[in-house]
């Protein structure tokens, strides 16, 4: 196949951009600069498409398309804000924020949240649908890290990064609906963990103050999440 | 006709409460009580979270004082890490706390007490307030902003933001003290203290014009209670509590705050929510103290800043014993504000202020924690239970403005006392009940460890319970 | 003891064992098999318990937290031991129009119990199930798996009253 | 296996049958059964065996009217008996050969007027773990068809020449859908069948695997060799006991006939079909989840594309088809494309299914050709509402469908035709509610159902249908505001629209449908605090609808 069909040309919020076949329309907007705002995407993990942030219209497309699974065609002409785009994206934040208790201002991750951060810049002022205050359990039986589940989106950045990148597969999903929930194995302690192997990735991914390090808790923790796409890279070196 | 008169809300104090004065047939004062009706939260509400989110928790029962309980909080988790924390650490949470001494103070006594004092206890009601004495006496609302922003800024400098900062962590501090940032507090130090010396010679100077205050203003032997270090002196973070009877005797020298319960108690009464605490072994309600600056300063041996010990001086050679009226508050304030302002200086001229190890790391190896220190209105104890994961099972919080509970019911009793008789009640005595309360700054959001914002009000009621009259303001 | 060495010994003599086994083996102790031998479990055992879902993910070499993710996803099945009797209340459509509610409320009364529950002297367990697919004679109920159609609050009463009371 | 033998295997069976003078059709769907008729055959058998009858006794599927069972079918006289009990045994053999047994007389009315069976065109006619008397009416004919006659690009056209649409609710062209999987590259190909009837309410599936499963076994062959699968699976709700115990026995006897296994009918043909089990999750239902849960995974969607076609099992090109689209497939080789075309209209071509349940006279399974009117079924077949109570809605398409009121009964159903009326053909239930019926508590039912049944993984499901079905609940108490009135349409929209899977993008379907055609309802519930048919906790009245 030569290098010219391997380029696509769209346009994305009427700039013309060209691509590679392979990439998606986040990818590819990203590339450019021009920004979709994410939650469950990671660089260097499998995408979910679970929590919409990221849906952009696709001209001639019957629905909102997901930018991050979505891969970019000949002539494709996406919008990633618009005024209809932008009330979706606020009214989701607005069932994060009242799905479970996101209080900011005792949250280790204050001012270092994704979710916090997505909500300044979509200008989500204030939450007008009712807060759900379910009675959600923090586990701190693990010595270096904590699970407080009242702050967990269920990005499953976790489960991913675990079964991905460490291949652990400690984290998963239990439950479903509303009632889900991240575990550890069969749902017991993570201090009691036959399969983690404390490396920590899964707390450098969360997005928001649900993991953390005990030893970073009280306030101002900085995820670090960037070494993903390295260690793929080393990784895929070694083969 | 005998009735009850109830204040509800009781202006110009932190937080909501109501004053209920009974009166007889002939229309003298029988009884007064003080109702908290909020409920009694934060305890509850910690159990299951992780005990090193206490500090920024504890820290949102106020705004006023959230360093206070900063303080108080990062101690106890110390505590349960059974860490030392870095001398450096210490230090720098000594000044805020200090900072946040200042601009609490100067909250209370510019903002909600100085229209009393400056117009009056009988001054038109819409009179009374900061914005009218900031049009009527400039220089001394202008020195009562300076100060407060002095306190707030310093804050601000250490943490990063002024209220509720997460900065004070347990184990230490988040981050060290930049130098740039000491320059600037030391810059700032010379004009407070300027501010603070005039507040006190014009204080100084109107002081008399209060002598009748002065004795019905919770005027009455009680024991006071604050913490010292080992020379006696006045201690806001550390040391140990001292007691002293209304004679000036040290009847406990060196209690150990950590064991509080063993010589305080916590009596319950039913018309308020806020508890009763009292030493012990002299029971209660023989047991009832009173703590804040009225109680630090007339239990320390001196001050041990130059200006402000010259000021203690002063005040203490205006009785031989300690001070026993609760209108002495005030001035105990003004002094304490010039201290802590010393205080700060001195701390941070030290270089080792700057010293970059500032946080020391630890697991739980303690199952309990009890962390205590000087908040602006006394003493303030936070007590801690956790799992082995480090997890709240148990937390009970003394605050300060709890130990001056019965000696707050009794001033206002006796000031009511003194002036509510008869058919024809004048707002201004209304307002000298509301002012006796005023003087212990009372800080009600903290005592029940609620939420929100709570007014206090004054309401008046015949004996069958009928209200006559409700005095409620804004 | 290693995680997943080799094939776990069968954790008891008991013969139900046998036949998980035996399903496992049907399809070559396939990861993918992981439903179709809970499947087996779950009417072996009745439900799934720990040592249960051990002994499955050690034999097919599963994740643990994706066995409890699977168990704890699908609502056939069951953590916890069922009564001795199983009631089980259609909820779907053509029975709600027809009163199912008003069956599970009555059962909920007789039997102390939420749905859900089992008596705690373990004789009764209640259920609610999406849709048994006899909706012409609708409302349905399932008395230990037998089904019931066209029920009424007084002859399900009965029947429990018959199950209480032996 | 040849045509020879194919029509050897129909001569044996018909010559069985000829050796009997009388057959006694003895249903045994799950709704029958459940009332003990198959004790009600042995009783037949028996008494005819002691009567000296020459007399076929015979197990089979359902045969419709569910609410008259258990249902006898008496051949070849034709006659139909209803609540039939052990002890009518001796009554139905005497009458054999002459007058019916008049209080046995189901009373069906005009329930047969205007049916038409292709689906269910066996259906009460053989005994569905019998092989050879499905081939004795025609079965594996279609099979053997494409395998010596036609090309698999012949087989899609046929199948595209029909119009076939799928079953399963979607109603996507399923000769377009072969076509993709078929053009796709890839050594390993599979066929699913998806027989996770999850529409509570629907049974059309059940039945149809239960009384007739060699059809849909044959149809996934015809559609495996026009795909180029070898491998099937047939995922069936572990709810269905008896469907997944016909189905075994039917693959069983599928390979032991050669239909199923390596070199079907001597051609270099193989397929074989394998059973799942589903575990009660109705995201199940959902292509992507399916696939997850086939894998042995918890059954969450993924966001498509790429659709299985491309990728599906294991990563392998998948075709999806329901139940009842597989069923539909013999019939259109046998008679081809036109045929089945000739049925239905513009758009939406041959029979439907449906399960007809509700506040209806005659409840049951009914084959109908597309095009009918709702009315033609719920006051024709289906004889109306009982109890001289008035029809108020027919809900359709599940919970991902709407409540239609009297004003759109006259609908001639079609894919689209429902979809412009707000509700959508689903897999087949048609639910018919009277004026006991509160259609805001209908809407908060269908709410409960998707909140449970969301699978939890992208948000707005997720969380969007437990505030849509706490602001039904405020409203069916007589709590709530306008403004939860707009807020639940707000959630609507947006739910619609950003979730990731159909159950999500469908959910609010059922509120938005009440809310265009009974929204004084809700109105009588905010502002007058009253619940119109009486069910509401608000209402006066003591009748409570958790």
């Amino acid at each position: 196949m030569s290098a010219e069909s391997n380029v696509r040309t769209l346009t994305i919020d009427g700039e013309e951009i060209s691509a590679r076949a392979d990439q998606t329309i986040l990818e590819a907007a990203r590339e450019h600069k021009l920004a979709i705002p994410t939650l469950c995407h990671l660089d260097g993990l499998s995408e979910v498409g679970a929590c919409r942030m990221c849906l952009v219209e696709v001209k001639g497309a019957r629905r909102l398309l997901p930018a991050c699974v979505t891969r970019v065609e000949e002539g494709m002409e996406v919008t990633t804000h618009n005024p209809k785009i932008d009330r979706y994206r606020t009214m989701i934040l607005e069932l994060f924020f009242a799905e479970r208790n996101h209080i900011c201002s005792i949250c280790v991750a204050n001012g270092n949240c994704e979710l916090q951060s997505l909500a300044l810049t979509l200008g989500m002022t204030h939450v007008e649908i009712p807060y759900q205050y379910p009675q959600l359990p923090v586990d701190a039986s693990h010595p270096r890290f904590t699970v407080d589940h009242n702050r967990c989106v269920l990005c499953t950045r976790c489960v991913r990064v675990c079964s991905e990148i460490e291949g652990a597969n400690t984290w998963g999903v239990m439950g479903r609906g509303a009632q889900s929930l991240v575990i550890t194995d069969l749902k017991e302690p993570w201090g009691e963990s036959e399969t983690c192997t404390s490396c920590g990735k899964c707390v450098q991914v969360c997005p928001t103050g649900a993991l953390f390090e005990k030893d970073r808790a009280g306030s101002k923790v900085r995820k670090q999440p960037d070494f993903l796409p390295y260690l793929r890279i080393m990784r895929e070196g070694e083969q | 006709m005998p009735r009850t008169i109830v204040i509800d809300p009781v202006t110009r104090l932190e937080g909501h409460g109501k004053i209920t004065l009974q009166l007889d047939e002939a229309g003298i004062v029988q009884d007064a009580t003080f109702h908290v009706t909020q409920l009694r939260g934060f305890e509850k509400f910690c159990e299951g979270r992780p005990f090193y989110e206490m500090p920024n928790i504890t820290a949102r029962i106020c705004g006023i004082c959230p360093v206070s309980h900063l303080v108080a909080s990062s101690k106890a988790c110390d505590a349960i890490l059974a860490v030392r924390i870095p001398a450096v650490a210490a230090d720098l949470r000594r000044v805020m706390n200090l900072a946040q001494l200042v601009q609490s103070h100067a909250l209370s006594f510019f903002y909600l007490s100085s229209p009393d004092l400056l117009l009056g206890m009988d001054a038109p009601a819409e009179e009374r307030s900061i914005l009218h004495v900031a049009h009527t006496h400039p220089s001394i609302g202008a020195d009562g902003v300076a100060l407060r922003q002095f306190g707030q800024r310093i804050i601000e400098l250490l943490a990063g933001k002024r209220i509720h900062p997460g900065w004070t962590v347990p184990g230490g501090v988040n981050e060290p003290l930049s130098a740039e940032k000491r320059d600037t507090i030391l810059g700032m130090i010379p004009a407070a203290k300027a501010a603070i010396v005039r507040t006190l010679e014009w204080f100084r100077g109107c002081v008399e014009k209060f002598s009748a205050e002065i004795e019905v203003f919770a005027n009455f032997p009680t024991l006071f209670m604050g913490l010292v270090d080992e020379h006696g002196l006045p201690e806001y973070y550390d040391g140990s509590l001292r007691i002293i009877d209304s004679e000036g005797n040290v009847i406990a020298g060196e209690l150990n705050p950590a064991h509080y319960a063993e010589f305080i108690g916590e009596a319950v009464e039913p018309y308020t929510y806020m508890k009763f605490p009292y030493y012990k072994p002299l029971g209660y309600p023989g047991g009832t103290y009173r703590v804040g600056p009225l109680a630090r300063l007339n239990l320390a041996e001196r001050c041990d800043t130059p200006l402000a010990d010259e000021a203690w001086r002063a005040f203490r050679a205006m009785s031989p014993r300690p001070l026993l009226s609760s209108f002495h508050y005030h001035y105990a304030r003004l002094i304490e504000m010039l201290h802590a302002a010393e205080k700060i200086e001195s701390l941070v001229a030290n270089q080792a202020i700057l010293d970059k190890h500032v946080r020391a790391t630890a697991l739980v190896n303690s199952l309990e924690g009890v962390g205590v220190a000087e908040a602006p209105r006394g003493t303030l104890i936070h007590h801690y239970k956790v799992d082995e994961n480090g997890l709240i099972t148990w937390a009970n919080l003394v605050i300060a403005t709890g130990h001056n509970n019965a000696a707050m019911n009794r001033g206002i009793l006796q000031t009511a006392r003194h002036y509510v008789q008869g058919e024809n009640i004048a707002e201004g005595m209304l307002n000298r009940v509301e002012a006796v309360v005023r003087t212990f700054d009372p800080c009600l959001s903290c005592s029940t460890h609620a939420l929100g914002r709570m007014p206090l009000a004054i309401e008046l009621c015949a004996p069958d319970g009928s209200l006559i009259r409700e005095v409620r303001r804004n | 003891m290693p995680l997943y060495a080799e094939r776990p010994p069968l954790p008891s003599e008991d013969k139900r064992w046998r036949i998980v086994n035996g399903t496992m083996r049907k399809h070559g102790y396939s990861r993918n098999a992981l439903i179709e031998t809970l499947h087996t479990v779950q009417s072996s055992f009745g439900y799934l318990d720990e040592p249960a879902i051990k002994f499955v993910v050690r034999s097919l070499r599963v994740p643990l937290s994706q066995a409890y993710g699977v168990v704890t996803f699908y609502h056939f099945f069951s953590l916890k031991p069922p009564g001795k009797h199983t009631c089980t209340v259609c909820t779907g459509t053509a029975c709600y129009i027809k009163g199912a509610q008003k069956l599970v409320a009555e059962a909920e009364k007789r039997l102390h119990i939420r749905t859900g529950e089992t008596t705690p002297d373990g004789e009764v367990s209640l259920a609610t199930v999406r849709c048994v697919g006899d909706c012409g004679r609708a409302p349905v109920v399932l008395f230990d798996g037998e089904l019931s159609a066209q029920m009424e609050a007084p002859r399900l009463a009965a029947q429990l009253e018959r199950w209480t009371t032996q | 296996m040849n045509v020879e033998e194919l029509q050897q295997i129909a001569a044996q069976a018909q010559e069985e049958r000829d050796k009997f003078d009388y057959e006694v059709n003895v249903c045994m769907g799950t709704s029958c059964l459940s009332q003990h008729s198959d004790r009600i055959r042995d009783a037949i058998a028996k008494e005819a065996e002691s009567c000296g009858k020459k007399c076929h006794v015979r197990r089979t599927g359902c045969m419709g009217p569910c609410a008259a069972g258990p249902m006898v079918l008496v051949e070849p006289a034709g006659t139909q008996y209803g609540h039939v009990r052990e002890g009518d045994a001796k009554d139905i053999v005497s009458a054999l050969g002459g007058d019916p047994v008049a209080r046995l007389d189901p009373r069906l009315g005009s329930y047969f007027e205007g049916q038409h069976f292709v689906v269910l065109e066996n259906v009460g006619h053989i005994d569905p773990e019998k092989v050879d008397e499905y081939v004795a009416r025609g079965g594996y004919e279609a099979l053997l068809k494409v395998l010596t006659e036609m090309t698999p690009a012949q087989v899609i056209e046929q199948i595209s020449k029909s119009g076939l649409r799928g079953r399963g609710g979607g109603g996507y062209p399923t000769g377009l859908k072969w076509d993709t999987v078929a053009k796709v590259k890839g050594a390993q190909k599979y066929v699913i069948c998806n027989g996770d009837e999850g529409d509570p309410g629907a049974f059309m599936d059940r039945s149809v695997l239960e009384s007739d499963p060699q059809r849909v076994i044959e149809g996934m062959a015809i559609a495996a060799y026009a795909i180029g699968a070898t491998k099937g699976y047939v995922y069936v709700r572990a709810e269905y006991p008896l469907a997944v115990q016909r189905l075994t026995v039917a693959l069983r006897e599928a390979r032991r006939r050669g239909f199923l296994g390596n070199a079907i009918c001597e051609t270099t043909f193989s397929f074989d079909i394998d059973i799942r089990l589903g575990a009660g999750a109705f995201v199940c239902g959902e292509e992507t989840a399916l696939i997850a849960s086939i894998e042995g995974k918890r059954g969450t969607p993924r966001p498509r594309p790429p659709y299985p076609a491309v990728s599906g099992l294991w990563g392998d090109p998948t075709l999806i088809n329901n139940v009842e689209t597989f069923a539909n497939v013999p019939p259109i080789i046998r008679h081809g494309g036109e045929w089945f075309s000739s049925m239905g209209t513009a758009r939406s071509k041959g029979t439907k299914v449906f399960a007809l349940t509700g506040k209806i006279q005659r409840t049951g399974l009914v084959e109908v050709p597309m095009g009918m009117t709702l009315r033609q079924i719920i006051f024709g077949i289906g004889g109306g509402v009982p109890d001289g109570r008035k029809f108020k809605a027919v809900q359709t398409g599940g919970p991902s469908g709407g409540c239609l009121p009297e004003e759109h009964l006259d609908l001639s159903i079609s894919y689209d035709a429902l979809i412009s009326a707000g509700s959508m053909m689903g897999s087949g239930g048609m639910i018919v509610m009277d004026d006991t019926s509160c259609m805001v508590s209908v809407a908060r039912f269908f709410m409960e159902f998707c909140m449970t049944e969301s699978c939890g993984k992208c948000v707005p499901c997720r969380a969007g249908t437990v505030q849509m079905y706490n602001l039904l609940t405020k409203i069916c108490k007589g709590e709530a505001t306008r403004r939860d009135l707009d807020q639940l349409t707000e959630l609507c929209e947006v739910v619609g629209a950003t979730s990731l899977c159909g159950l999500g993008q469908t959910a609010p379907n059922p509120v938005l449908s009440t809310l265009r055609y009974f929204r004084h309802e809700y109105l009588a519930h905010i502002d007058e605090k009253r619940c119109p048919a009486g069910v509401c906790e608000c209402s006066p009245a003591v009748e409570v609808h958790a």
